[in-house]
């Protein structure tokens, strides 16, 4: 057994001697200073092993007499894990500062000796006047080496850093005295319970201890000399004291709390939860990129700060384990991913978080950079997202709700900065290159590992969750590591898993779970067929897809609700990475996953109320619950989000356009399924539900309809072609949700059936004009032309898709749109039944427009020798072609199943006879109106045909104009503009007005966080005002009792 | 008795904070502050508390006040360069 | 004593003062070594107690009940310590304000607010 | 002015928080059970004369030891921080100091490192100890400086001594674990007569050495101050 005090005993001999050693010989002197880190790491990490084992923890008291006698330590399990990551972070940062310390001095290597050893004082100490030294040893060391960067922002910096540490250590030692006084002792232990509490004077001095020690963690708005110095220091150090010393100053917080009267408790979650979501807000206009993540360190811990304060005031104990999620998650998140993130600038060497995009170079760089920023936002597989949840949840349990709100909105605030930075990161236009060297790398790869590490044993500490990511986890990072092969080896891979994948999950499903899956998976992997075409090696685009498609599965087979909010996270990590891949997605990436983390969040507080009224994370237990209309209002928005309803769309048209060409097919036909099967799911679990007296699927009925009829307008005035088919996506998933909204057997089938037909048609478009794209380097319609001669097999498909698409016969289009009227009329909602009637002729002339400027017309000269895309863009739409033939031709191929699988749920009011389909309306025999109409189009198409010579070519610009000049010569083009008699009539509809809302919500929220920031003026002394206003509000008007 | 010493003592000791703070002469003013410790360590001697007098007199007003002395030094030769 | 302990709250009082108030660095230093002597005051005569001697065993008190006749000797303990510390803190402050000044050729506190916001 | 004004108003509110502190905590006249235990037991089980000095040197060891790290780290902190000489760097022409000055203190050195000395050897049994006697021997080597201007101390002496005393300090500690009951426990020599010098078991040993560090380190901090490495 080694005695713990040996820590001290060996920094400080070894701090006392180096600088002896120094003179003999500097490289013996180095190796002394690695090896007392590495025997203080040996010493932390067998205590912590042996408590493990079930060891009795280590008492020591000095001095040979007992407390309060003399001054004793202790350590414990907690104090153990406290000290193995502080030193362990020691260690690492050593080796990752070695270089400077060998450069400047040995001073620097004794200074940090004896910062480590006092932050293990810290941690280990049971007395107070002993604690207040070893504050101020650290604190003391902390300035000396704020001058590691020997320039004047550091020293100011420092400056401020010790007016506020002399403000603190006076109020401490005040504390510390009185508490004596009244306590007769010095000893955390001996004071608790000895009446010091009894006394105003009792309480105010154990106030004035928490506080100073509240302001070390660096809580807003008394914290602006804490940014200085993120800000400014040498990153190693910023590590230190942004991990090591917050951690240490949080166990000493942790270990006062038997000592606090239970009214400390909600003002230290208020302190917590207030800078959290201020310094998320204010971090939201910084700039530069240590300062950033001052802020994001500040945020962190008051989130820390919160959640244990909180914790500790839940009515019933909850279990250990949940507790350890909760703050050990948290808490080691935060210590490795800001290390990691804090070196990882230094290596970097760029402060503002535009230039980051020189790590673009070093993939293993941008790679750890992207686990750091996924693990702070509490993404999975990081142990942030365990946290996240089980703290959402056991807050939820205990109804604190209005806590779950902050939270959630403080995280949103971190991720829309934090995904910002990362995505000026990957946007790669420099040359210049980073130099790493291993000392500074090591250390960052370790500690993303070591995350990754706990991140996966986190899996089972947390109630509902299995091993259901490992999978997908495994199969991307096995692709990353053969990216060396060619591309298509790799794809041919992909689509292997997928359908290996396919084969053993699909069987094992159920009716409509059963028929997503096919969506999902089979929708997949004939998408996948188009990667084939690309030439380039694509470091990361397989393993992402691998991830997400096999996430799509695992949300199907999801039996908790864990388990499903976690492929829902890894499904909405991996899109907006696939996103951010495309030329110019930056802005629209950034939206798009700020919208899907709102939603998400919103699922997940969803989730957190369920919790609450059923005490179990399963989803079948949704069905227990009686009151579910707040549940089915927070779930149903999120998934509706992720469909992109109308109102929150915004995000949904710059993600298709600008994601890269062959991915948009997988977002469009696949990836927006999801949020409706959360729906469907939904209404299987919960019914309909009615919240004050109103009838939700009323209401999702209505936003489904006016999905349909915007969808279908803001297309018709499109002049990109990709945007132009996203809101024709949109439209056909508002007509999905309305058919879901009417909630009988036959809105099922129509829209289960509409899910098909959309992921058949819309994977053909897109498909297409992926092809189309690799071809002519232009998205604008009107700049096309006459393409049918260059593409006819492209014009083909695309001509057959828009026939399914607009609902005309005889293709399977017309059937959806059969089932959609009659199972509207069955409801009896006739308005929206013409709405959406109205919307379909509308989306009669996109796809027109289509057709004519795209393939018809004048061809371009420019795009005279253009040729027919490559076969992998063919292949896909004509398996989808196929199949759209198949069910046009035989709809009980579809029907039949769509209906079995429907009729788990409720009665069936229609049957087949033969061919047709027969509704209490009418019926329906696709056979039939196969035949009919082929007859009436073919002989007209004959004809036209036959007369084809009679008709006479006309140049393209024999245009004569009135008087009237255009601006530039394409707009004399007829494609340009194609509708503007329409845009006369109805174009006040579609105005981006929805986008300016959200568009001002932003400069708002932007706008308040920087008139939060201009509290930090720069001056040390107003800083330390703030501290004692501090002081004085949270004493006098946040009531301490 | 000893409270009219103590009560006057404080009193001068207040007054020299004062100065200490409002002097215009840096020199002056770092004398000032070094009274107070001085004046603080006979009122240990009230306390009946020997070691601390010693301490203050030595540590508080003696060799705060060389220290403040030297760097202020140290700055003005720094300013004359 | 009660008055020392009012005296040192003045003190502190007054530093604090001049701390948050005087723009010349070397005055905001001054300020805090007021603070210090302050604190030391209440520590010292919080272990005082009316009619005992100092914690030293002598002829003088040879033979009585020490735990009848001498003060605490703790709080003696702690603010020699206090002073070491205060002393320590003091001049780097002290050092602070020289290296700033060799920065910006001030000593004005004003003058360091590069980093804001 | 307003700040002024608004900072005169917080300063008087925290006076009024202070408040109780002044008001409902009385002037004791009872010794605590920790007071108690050191003022009655101490000389009994330490059998140091003066109890502030066993409260520091032995009950309370580990803030002693701190507080020798503060003062040691504060020196090389200074150090460290000082590391860069002034741009310019004019050897400034030095006064040479006064005939008297001179042979005053030639004279008084020796005294003041005597003194210094039996200050720390007898903490255990009079008024002071190691810090004090430590400033005195300080304020020997400030005269020195102050007469000898153009003199530098002997900087290699002062850093072994004071390295050297640091770990005699910790090893004295060891000593106190292993041999008695703990760290910087001093009972693991005997206790001798009380009243007499070598007493008390090792507490003159380390009030000695503490003197001796603190002394070496505050003259490393004046001579950091006084003249820039270069």
């Amino acid at each position: 057994m080694v005695n713990p005090i040996y820590i001290f005993i060996t920094s400080l001999g070894a701090a006392f001697l180096l600088n002896l050693f120094q003179k003999i010989n500097r490289k013996i002197a180095d190796l002394i200073f690695f090896l007392t880190l590495a025997v203080i790491n040996y010493i932390s990490l067998f205590w912590f092993y042996q408590l493990l084992q079930g060891y009795e923890a280590a008492k020591i008291y000095t001095a040979g007499f007992l407390p309060p006698y003399s001054i004793n330590l202790y350590l414990g399990i907690e104090e153990a894990v406290f000290l193995v990551l502080i030193n362990l972070l020691g260690f690492f940062s050593a080796v990752y500062l070695y270089k400077k310390f060998r450069e400047i001095s040995i001073k620097a290597m004794i200074l940090y000796l004896v910062l480590i050893m006092g932050l293990n004082g810290l941690v280990m100490t049971r007395d107070l006047f002993n604690l207040f030294v070893f504050l101020e040893i650290t604190s003391i060391t902390t300035y000396a080496l704020i001058s590691l960067e020997d320039n004047k922002y550091s020293l100011t910096a420092g400056f401020k850093f010790i007016i506020a540490g002399g403000l603190v250590s006076t109020l401490f030692l005040i504390g510390t005295i009185y508490l004596y006084r009244l306590g007769g002792s010095l000893n955390l232990d001996f004071l608790v319970n000895s009446g010091v509490l009894n006394t105003k004077a009792g309480i105010l001095a154990t106030f004035l201890l928490v506080f100073a020690l509240l302001i070390e963690l660096k809580p807003f708005p008394a914290n602006g000399w804490a940014l200085d110095v993120y800000q400014s220091v040498h990153p190693g150090i910023a590590a230190i004291i942004a991990s090591a010393s917050s951690a240490a100053i949080f166990f000493v917080i942790y270990k006062f709390i038997p000592l606090m009267p239970s009214s400390f408790l909600p003002l230290l979650a208020g302190i917590g939860g207030v800078t959290f979501v201020f310094s998320n807000l204010m971090g939201l206009k910084q700039t530069d990129a240590r300062r950033l993540l001052g802020y994001s360190s500040i945020a962190q811990m008051g989130l820390l700060l919160a959640a244990l304060a909180l914790i500790m005031q839940f009515d019933n104990l909850q279990s250990l384990s949940s507790i350890i999620v909760i703050i050990g998650g948290l808490f080691i998140n935060h210590f490795l991913a800001k290390a990691g993130l804090f070196w990882l600038a230094g290596i970097v060497q760029k402060r503002n978080i535009r230039s980051w995009k020189i790590i673009a170079n070093n993939p293993p760089l941008l790679l750890v950079f992207g686990g750091f920023i996924l693990a702070l936002i509490g993404l999975p597989p990081f142990p942030g997202f365990w946290a996240k949840w089980e703290l959402v949840m056991q807050l939820s349990a205990n109804n604190m709700m209005v806590w779950v709100w902050i939270i959630l909105a403080g995280s949103l605030l971190e991720a829309v900065y934090l995904f910002r930075w990362f995505g000026y990161a990957v946007k790669n236009t420099e040359v210049e290159e980073i130099r790493t060297e291993a000392a500074q790398y090591l250390p960052v790869l370790i500690f993303l590992l070591g995350l990754l590490y706990l991140g996966m044993e986190g899996t089972h500490l947390v109630s509902g969750a299995d091993s259901i990511y490992v999978l997908p986890v495994l199969l991307g990072v096995i692709l990353y590591v053969l990216n060396w092969l060619p591309n298509k080896l790799k794809g041919s891979l992909c689509l292997l898993a997928v359908i290996y994948f396919s084969y053993r999950l699909l069987p094992a499903l159920q009716d409509i779970y059963q028929l997503f899956g096919v969506v999902f998976l089979i929708g997949s992997a004939v998408l996948l067929i188009t990667t084939f075409a690309r030439k380039d090696i694509f470091k990361g685009f397989y393993p992402l897809l691998i991830i997400m498609i096999l996430s799509l599965g695992n949300l199907l087979q999801a039996k908790t609700s864990l388990q499903f909010f976690l492929s829902w996270e890894f499904i909405t990590i991996t899109s907006y990475l696939l996103i951010l891949r495309g030329k110019f997605s930056l802005k629209a990436a950034l939206i798009y996953i700020t919208f899907s983390l709102a939603g998400a969040y919103l699922i997940l507080a969803g989730m957190g109320l369920a919790f609450r009224d059923t005490g179990v994370v399963s989803l079948a237990g949704l069905a227990s619950i009686v009151n579910s209309g707040y549940i089915y209002v927070l779930l149903g928005l999120g998934f509706l989000i992720k469909i992109g309803i109308v109102g929150f769309h915004v995000w949904l048209p710059g993600a298709y356009t600008e994601a890269e060409d062959d991915f948009t097919p997988f977002l469009s036909a696949v990836l927006s399924k999801m949020g409706i099967f959360g729906l469907i799911m939904l209404a299987i679990l919960l019914g309909e539900p009615v919240l004050k007296g109103i009838q939700l699927n009323y209401i999702l009925g209505w936003l489904g309809v006016l999905t349909a009829f915007f969808g279908a307008l803001l297309a018709a005035f499109q002049e990109d072609i990709k945007k132009l088919l996203a809101y024709s996506s949109l439209g056909q998933l508002g007509y999905i949700v309305l058919a879901l909204a009417i909630h009988s057997h036959l809105g099922w089938v129509t829209s289960i059936y509409l899910t098909f037909t959309h992921l058949l048609f819309k994977g053909i478009l897109f498909v297409a004009v992926a092809g189309l794209l690799s071809r002519v380097k232009t998205r604008k319609m009107y700049e096309m032309g006459g393409l049918i001669n260059n593409m006819p097999l492209t014009f083909i498909s695309v001509l057959i898709a828009i026939i399914a698409l607009s609902g005309v016969p005889p293709l399977s289009g017309f059937g959806g749109k059969w089932l959609l009227y009659s199972s509207l009329l069955e409801k009896g909602w006739y308005l929206q039944a013409g709405l959406a009637f109205f919307a379909s002729t509308i989306a009669f002339l996109y796809c027109y427009r289509i057709l004519h400027s795209v393939f018809l017309g004048q061809p371009k000269t420019a795009l005279r020798d253009v040729k027919e895309p490559s076969v992998w863009y063919i292949v896909p739409q004509y398996l989808f072609l196929f199949g759209i033939m198949a069910i046009s031709m035989y709809p009980n191929l579809i029907l039949k199943p769509v209906m079995s699988a429907v009729s788990t749920y409720f009665a069936s009011s229609i049957y087949w006879e033969d061919y047709t389909v027969i509704s209490s309306l009418g019926y329906w025999n696709g056979n039939a109106v196969m035949m009919v109409t082929m007859g009436v189009f073919m002989i007209p198409l004959l004809w036209l045909l036959f007369r084809i010579k009679a008709v006479t070519k006309v140049k393209q610009f024999n245009i004569v104009y009135a008087a009237e000049r255009p601006d530039r010569p394409e707009t004399t083009h007829y494609a340009h503009n194609f509708f503007a008699h329409y845009q006369k009539a109805l174009g006040f509809l579609a105005r981006p007005k929805v986008t300016e809302f959200w568009g001002n919500i932003a400069e708002v929220i932007h706008s308040v966080g920087a008139l939060f920031r201009q509290l930090y003026t720069g001056n040390g002394q107003t800083y330390a005002i703030h501290i004692l206003i501090f002081l004085l509000i949270s004493y006098f008007i946040l009531g301490v009792k | 008795m000893s409270l009219i010493i103590i009560i006057f003592l404080g009193i001068i000791m207040i007054a020299a904070a004062v100065l200490a703070l409002y002097l215009k002469n840096l020199v002056a003013a770092i004398i000032s502050a070094g009274v107070i410790s001085l004046l603080a360590s006979v009122l240990y001697l009230f306390l009946a508390a020997p070691d601390v007098a010693m301490t203050e007199a030595a540590i508080g007003s003696g060799l705060t006040t060389i220290v403040f002395l030297l760097a202020f030094n140290k700055i003005r030769s720094d300013r004359e360069d | 004593m009660t008055v020392i302990s009012i005296l040192g709250f003045i003190l502190i009082i007054i530093g604090l003062w001049g701390m948050l108030t005087q723009k010349n660095i070397i005055k905001m230093i001054i300020g805090f070594s007021i603070i210090d002597t302050g604190l030391h005051l209440v520590i010292v005569s919080i272990g005082f107690i009316k009619g005992r001697t100092a914690p030293i065993i002598s002829k003088a008190v040879e033979g009585l009940d020490t735990g009848k006749n001498f003060i605490d000797p703790v709080p003696s303990a702690l603010v020699l310590t206090a002073i070491v510390i205060g002393l320590a803190i003091t001049a780097l402050m002290l050092v602070y304000a020289v290296k700033l000044f060799r920065f910006k050729r001030s000593l004005q506190i004003e003058d360091f607010e590069e980093l804001k916001w | 002015m307003a700040k002024r004004f608004i900072t005169l108003l917080l300063i008087a509110l925290l006076a009024y928080m202070f408040l109780p502190f002044i008001v409902e905590v009385d002037e004791t006249s009872q010794l605590n059970r920790v007071a108690e235990k050191y003022v009655t037991a101490g000389p009994l089980e330490l059998g140091a004369a003066n109890l502030v000095t066993a409260v520091i040197v032995t009950y309370r060891g580990l803030d002693t030891l701190g507080e020798i790290v503060v003062l040691f780290i504060a020196a090389v902190g200074i150090g460290f921080l000082l590391r860069k000489p002034s741009k310019k760097k004019i050897a400034a022409p030095k006064r040479s100091s006064s005939e008297i000055l001179r042979t005053g203190s030639d004279f008084l050195i020796p005294l003041l490192i005597l003194f210094g000395v039996y200050i720390f050897t007898h903490g255990h049994l009079t008024p002071g100890g190691g810090f004090q006697g430590g400033v005195v021997l300080t304020s020997a080597a400030l005269l020195f400086m102050l007469s000898n201007t153009e003199a530098r101390f002997n900087k290699q002496l002062t850093e072994v001594i004071e390295s050297v005393s640091g770990i005699f300090y910790l090893i004295i500690g060891i000593l106190g674990l292993i041999l008695a009951g703990g760290f910087l426990d001093s009972r693991f020599l005997q206790l001798g007569e009380m009243g007499r010098l070598f007493s008390a078991g090792a507490i003159p040993i380390i009030y000695s050495i503490i003197g001796i560090k603190v002394g070496m380190e505050l003259i490393g901090i004046l001579e950091k101050l006084r003249k820039e490495e270069i």
